[in-house]
């Protein structure tokens, strides 16, 4: 009879970091024999709610699952759980260990403890810095920012002279760095929330002149970062595997069809400090 | 009684009413005179509570009065018919009758039923056979007008000013509304009437008040006024009014008109016009009498290109067939229409004179792809001296000239592209005496100089006093021709009636 | 804006009697041919459509945006436009779920508020109310454009919405709350009961009070209306109250549905709020147009979402096929309402 | 669209010959006190803000939004708005980069055609300019008010962008282009230099061309432009193509600055554009307004948002502050040209 379908939900698909986990996601399922459908939920939960609500009434049997946030998910995962549908959770986690059946995640906040030491390292427990932000109504934004701060902000030193917001996006924290720059020349790092406002950064740092002295910290691995790092123009980066928690989430919910129950309830896939020491590595595996 | 003492009014600057007295009277129509922009309006609006700030005192049956907005005046029972049509398009005939003074249900709802039912009542009175339903947009400019009168009427109102009601409305509406004033005046109502058409004038009002200038200059009985006495009074001077002698040459034909026919927009099956054929000479002047919706306006639009596609028939400029697609080719060929709406057809107010003076011969004001100013302004001044337009400089904005001087500046518009028949749809409504005898003299010379000209009028005396040849329309047909010498006012007006009513 | 200068040709004057209504019924009518026909074609496709449970969905799924759309109905209709409701919308959620979780401190007065679920939500749609009275007030009383007063609005109250909530979301507010989004009476979900309850209010207002009348006269002719006696600054600072208050009570449906306030919440919500009063035939220059026609228009928005996720469409193509059935929606109601 | 019905009160005829030339250059004067009330108050606040480096940064940022605007501004003086420009740079950006990285590969041809560096240039600003092109015909043809067609437009062009990246930027496009955004002639960034071309064009184009003297009268009063022989829809298709060509360039300079052409660029971009337009002074009723009082809004904008950022206001109550920031500057506006 007809093959099982699966419901990929994705907080949205405006940024690529995404697209790669929606589709790797829905590649893997349909590799192993399903159908599979990417749902946009554009960083909006209502929207997500809405499309729980549709899978659930055209008859998807499982969901793999990117939340738009912890919290406000949870109801939707428990609507599917209502419906004897199987959630999947990718990257993102729900506040509750009763909603989903299980949760593949990234741990942004101990990964940003990871980077927030190595920041700490590199500048000598001293210096000038600024703060790009994501999305400030974004919970990744702040898990990373707290992570980040958890450990930075125990060295007095260590002076953030600016902490703004460009969204996650490439040119807006290119702009907003070539201001900070007006007002600090003589800064000597940027830790930014993801690597779009990385590279953004990194190319207002290269405009002003001052990238051989202005160290650039990045977060989610992207493929041009990584290329930086081993370049010598970022200095390190988060690296978290979009691809690895899809396939897992696309393989549980395989596993889930054939009669599998006891699935972990949180399977943390580490996030990775990537610096010059190791790059190679990841360029490797890519 | 209402006294109006020392009222003065400034705008911005402008004084618009000096030191002005006026006295209405319970019983008697008073007819406020004066050319345009003499300050009737603004005076109005003073009594009326549309404008709360001014000097002086209005003293209401012994009462001074000062209303702060127009619901005030209304309450006090003073009520007006704006010169401008104030209504809401797309409410219905008896919505805006009642607007701002609803009838209510118990519940707070709207009465709508007994709004209906009034709104009929006050329909059968003014003869407007219409359901009170229907949406204002859909009427006619006349029958609007005699919706703004049923809206004044509504209220049992004391005082009743009438700002030109009849600058839409054709002859026999005219008689149903003074047939309403006689029963007013018998009501013992004060009524103000103005209006720039002086029989009426004579025919209704028992007082008048002439303004000049934004300052009383007179006041006094109607009886024994003459034509030529309220004339020297409202201008300062005496004007000599233009006639014509007609001149029965036959003329070198510019423009012909072969069984015209244009679809109803939107009953495909009807025509608007109906097999229309006529020719026009040039230097000839040929006027078009109809009554309200007889079709004038859309014959001129017509020929004028405006009905692209929904039209058949045949049309000849200079013996050479002619199709317009869009007024852009009628105006290649030579044509100009002045339309019926000046403000909303005819200028772009905001813009400056200059502007809309060369707007239908902009290429001819480039320079390698770029205007050039100086030929602008040439032009420009070339015609306000011609025309004798009264405007500080070309770069006055269009919105600030009186209505008969912007009159001018849609004519100049359309001179300015060397035209060789030119349209004029209603060229004098709402024009001052003054202003309208100088537009005549300036069509006449056009004439002269070899234009043929088309003038469409709802003014019997106009149509005679401008015409070589008088065609009638009624109902979408030509119903008579009639060289100027020929026609009476009772030969025209048997041929405008509809006969399908 | 486009259509404000008409031409001035005017229908004939011999129209029968009930021509006027006959004509309102087939403005509301050409929306429902686009309807019609949108249903039909995903009907045929996806058998999935056609359920008794994808219909509540639908509705269900409809309810916040028809709650905005009402508010910007009327709006509309004075020749306004309001484009701070998704800011707003979010700015009341986190009220109403910051109130409610953690009272309000007032450090100051060394003061601390509770508030119970019903005051908590008094207070949520109390803000919405003054943030759109506060609209209007700019509006009237400095002459601000109602684009650029309801733009600036947009970015205050998300900013203030970011600061109430400092970036996080507020959630779990408990069982009573939740019900308002998710639960059920006689059958139908609360939140189409709340939906329901707006535009039946509404119609009342436009049809059958001063107020609606007033609102229409406004749109339709700003001047007439002032001479008519009309308070046109009066009627404007209400219509744009109204629309902060819907806009408040479709972010507690949002919140509560979710359980969770979202800083967030109600990103561009105003363009499909515009969007369903435009295909539902309301002109954007005021005076014309029905709330029954924003229903339809908000129904054919939800709908085409629905339509698009049952029909397996590609989220990119989704975006795509969207834009150009909002666009086929207008030109139909444009053709068949060509003689007005 | 609040001042369609204005007051039919005329003022005095005999006004001073030069009042209507000072009165124009006073609507300039008020933007510039807007401006100069923000620059000294930041300056002030900031030593950092007068410098010559600032200013080169301030005038580089706003260089897209100048792009952006003045093809606003044009549509906007027809009484239009678009609503689309944000997502035409997006998509115009990326098939640039996508054209110059991957070339084009008809697989049903079996061709490729590989792009020179002007040809991927020439080919996005073809694609704005027809996307813009589209639009006008829409709203011409099938008479779909403007914000309703450039609404679809703003939704479909996203889509196509989405579908063209697959979601991804297109990255590392090489230095000759990369020069386009970054580099420097004569001392002034190259984007300046575009944004000040366009300027000086458009302002030639609305003071001294029939172009843009039909483009005042449309919006001044379209059925007295149509009688006036002037073919309305050509001239409009004409502004909106232009507006799309606009965007296009906007999209060209994002992309080279950032040698990567993001999916998500331009988003909500029309709401800054359509900001300076009204800062500007400009109506959007139509018929008023100037290329130079909208380079003014511009400028304001991108001081403010350069100014926030060096006053280090947190991300949140920049928000606050912008939208405060923005009536302040219609209010200044309105307040000084009461008169008109
Ligand atoms: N709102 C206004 N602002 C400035 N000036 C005005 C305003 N209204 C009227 N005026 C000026 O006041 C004067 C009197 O105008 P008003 O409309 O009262 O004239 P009127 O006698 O009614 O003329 P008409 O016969 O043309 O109707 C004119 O000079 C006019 O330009
Ligand atoms: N746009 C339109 N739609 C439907 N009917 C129209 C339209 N324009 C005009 N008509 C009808 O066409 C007929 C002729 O109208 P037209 O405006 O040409 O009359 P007119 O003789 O110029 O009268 P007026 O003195 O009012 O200008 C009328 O019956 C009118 O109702
Ligand atoms: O890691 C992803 C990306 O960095 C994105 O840019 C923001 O959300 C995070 O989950
Ligand atoms: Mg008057
Ligand atoms: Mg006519």
């Amino acid at each position: 009879d007809e093959p099982k379908k699966v419901a990929v939900i994705i907080s949205t698909l405006n940024n690529p970091w995404f697209v790669v986990l929606g589709e790797s996601a829905a590649a893997q399922a349909r590799e192993l024999g399903y159908e599979a459908k990417i749902f946009d939920s554009q960083n909006n939960t209502a929207l997500e709610a809405d499309h729980f609500e549709n899978a659930i009434a055209s008859g998807y049997d499982a969901i793999l699952f990117n939340p738009t946030d912890a919290d406000g998910s949870v109801s939707n995962v428990m609507k599917a759980k209502a419906a004897d549908v199987p959630v999947f959770c990718m990257d993102r986690e729900v506040n509750s260990t009763e909603a989903a059946t299980s949760q593949i995640l990234s741990d942004s906040y101990s990964g940003c403890v990871a980077m927030g030491k190595y920041f700490v390292q590199k500048m000598n427990k001293k210096g000038k810095y600024v703060e790009i932000l994501g999305l400030v109504g974004d919970n990744n934004t702040w898990s990373r920012s707290k992570g980040f701060h958890s450990v930075v902000d125990n060295y007095p030193d260590l002076k953030m002279v600016a902490q703004q917001s460009a969204d996650f996006d490439r040119n807006k924290a290119m702009e907003v760095l070539e201001s900070v720059l007006q007002a600090h020349p003589d800064i000597d790092a940027v830790f930014c929330g993801n690597d779009a406002m990385a590279m953004g950064a990194y190319q207002a740092v290269v405009a002003a002149g001052i990238a051989d002295r202005v160290q650039v910290f990045g977060f989610d691995g992207a493929d041009d970062v990584i290329k930086s790092i081993n370049d010598g123009k970022i200095a390190a980066t988060g690296m978290q595997y979009p691809v690895v928690m899809a396939q897992t989430a696309a393989t549980y919910a395989d596993e889930y069809f054939k009669g599998k129950r006891d699935f972990p309830q949180k399977m943390p896939v580490a996030v990775e400090l990537v610096k010059q020491d190791n790059v190679k590595d990841y360029l490797a595996t890519k | 009684m209402l006294v109006a003492e020392n009222i003065t009014k400034r705008f911005s600057g402008v004084v618009a009413l000096d030191q002005v007295n006026m006295e209405l009277h319970f019983g008697k129509v008073t007819a406020i005179i004066g050319e345009n922009g003499a300050g009737k309006s603004t005076l109005m609006k003073i009594l009326s509570g549309v404008y709360p700030d001014y000097e002086g005192r209005i003293v209401y049956k012994g009462n001074t009065v000062s209303f702060s907005n127009p619901r005030e005046a209304q309450e006090s029972g003073i009520a007006i018919i704006h010169q401008e049509l104030n209504l809401i398009p797309y409410l219905s005939i008896t919505e805006n009758i009642f607007l701002g003074r609803e009838l209510e249900t118990a519940w707070g709802t709207l009465d709508a039923k007994a709004m209906r039912h009034q709104t009929e009542k006050l329909l059968r009175k003014l003869k407007l056979d219409v359901a009170p339903d229907t949406l204002v947009h859909e009427l006619k400019v006349g029958q609007q007008q005699v919706v703004e009168i049923a809206k004044a009427l509504l209220l049992d109102s004391e005082v009743i000013i009438m700002d030109e009601p009849t600058s839409a409305i054709s002859e026999s509406e005219v008689e149903v509304l003074f047939e309403i004033i006689n029963d007013l005046r018998r009501e013992n109502k004060a009524i103000v009437y103005i209006s720039h058409k002086l029989d009426e004038l004579f025919k209704i009002a028992d007082r008048y008040i002439v303004l000049r200038d934004g300052k009383t200059i007179e006041s006094g009985d109607m009886a024994g006024m003459t034509h030529d006495r309220i004339i020297q009074k409202m201008v300062g001077r005496g004007i000599t009014l233009m006639r014509k002698t007609p001149c029965c040459k036959q003329k070198q034909e510019v423009l012909k008109v072969e069984d015209l026919c244009l679809k109803h927009p939107t009953r495909p099956q009807e025509n608007l016009l109906k097999n229309v054929s006529f020719s026009l000479g040039r230097g000839e002047i040929v006027g078009i009498f109809g009554l309200m919706g007889a079709g004038r306006t859309e014959l001129l639009e017509t020929i004028f290109g405006l009905h692209g596609k929904q039209i058949s028939g045949r049309m000849c400029v200079e013996q050479q067939e002619v199709h317009f697609k869009s007024p852009a080719y009628a105006i290649k060929s030579g044509i100009a229409l002045v339309p019926e709406d000046r403000k909303k057809d005819g200028l772009v107010l905001g813009l400056d004179v200059k502007t809309n003076i060369c707007l239908t011969t902009l290429e001819s004001m480039e320079d390698m792809g770029m205007l050039n100013d100086s030929k602008e302004c040439n032009l420009a001044d070339k015609y306000i001296e011609e025309l004798r337009i009264k405007t500080s400089s070309s770069a006055q904005a269009a919105k600030n000239l009186s209505g008969g001087n912007q009159q001018k500046i849609v004519i100049a518009k359309w001179l300015a592209t060397k035209p060789k028949v030119l349209l004029l749809d209603e060229p004098t409504r709402g024009i001052d005496i003054n202003a309208k005898n100088e537009i005549y003299k300036l069509i006449q010379a056009l004439a002269d100089a070899g234009l043929g000209i088309i003038v469409v009028s709802s003014e019997l005396p106009e149509i005679l006093a401008l015409s070589d040849r008088i065609l009638v329309m009624a109902e979408g047909c030509l119903t008579a021709e009639l060289p100027v010498d020929e026609a009476t006012e009772d030969s025209i007006l048997k041929a405008a009636i509809p006969k399908t009513i | 804006m486009e259509e404000k200068k008409e031409k001035k040709g005017t229908s004939s004057t011999k129209a029968p009697a009930g021509a006027t209504q006959y004509k309102q019924h087939l403005v509301k009518f050409q929306s429902l041919i686009a309807l019609f026909m949108l249903c039909l074609v995903i009907g045929l496709l996806s058998d999935k459509f056609f359920t008794v449970a994808n219909g509540w969905n639908v509705m269900r799924q409809i309810s916040v945006n028809i709650c905005i759309s009402v508010g910007m109905t009327l709006v509309v209709l004075t020749a306004g436009i309001d484009l701070s409701v998704g800011s707003i919308l979010a700015l009341c959620g986190a009220i109403t779920a910051g109130l409610l979780k953690f009272g309000l401190e007032i450090p100051a007065l060394d003061m601390f508020i509770g508030f119970t679920v019903l005051g908590a939500i008094l207070a949520g749609m109390l803000t919405g109310t003054a943030l759109g009275a506060f609209n209007g007030w700019t509006i009237t009383k400095f002459k601000v454009p109602p684009f650029v007063a309801t733009l600036a609005m947009l970015t205050i109250a998300r900013g203030l919405t970011m600061l109430w909530t400092e970036g996080f979301p507020i959630s779990n507010l408990g069982e009573t709350f939740s019900y308002l989004g998710t639960g059920w009476f006689l059958g139908i979900p609360l939140p189409v009961w709340i939906s329901g309850i707006i535009v039946l209010a509404a119609v009342i207002v436009t049809k059958k009070t001063r107020l609606g009348r007033y609102i229409y006269a406004i749109g339709g002719n700003e001047s007439a209306a002032r001479l008519s006696g009309i308070n046109i600054n009066r009627i404007k600072i209400i219509v744009y109250s109204i629309a902060g208050g819907l806009a408040a009570i479709g972010g507690l449906i949002v919140t509560s549905r979710l359980d969770s306030a979202q800083p967030n919440a109600g990103m561009s919500y105003e363009l499909d709020a515009i969007a369903a009063v435009v295909i539902g035939g309301t002109s954007l220059s005021g005076g014309r147009g029905t709330i029954m026609g924003t229903v339809l228009g908000a129904i054919i928005i939800g709908v085409l979402n629905n339509g698009l996720v049952l029909l397996d469409v590609s989220p990119f193509w989704q975006q795509v096929v969207k834009g150009f059935v909002i666009l086929l929606a207008v030109i139909i109601d444009k053709a068949n309402s060509k003689g007005e």
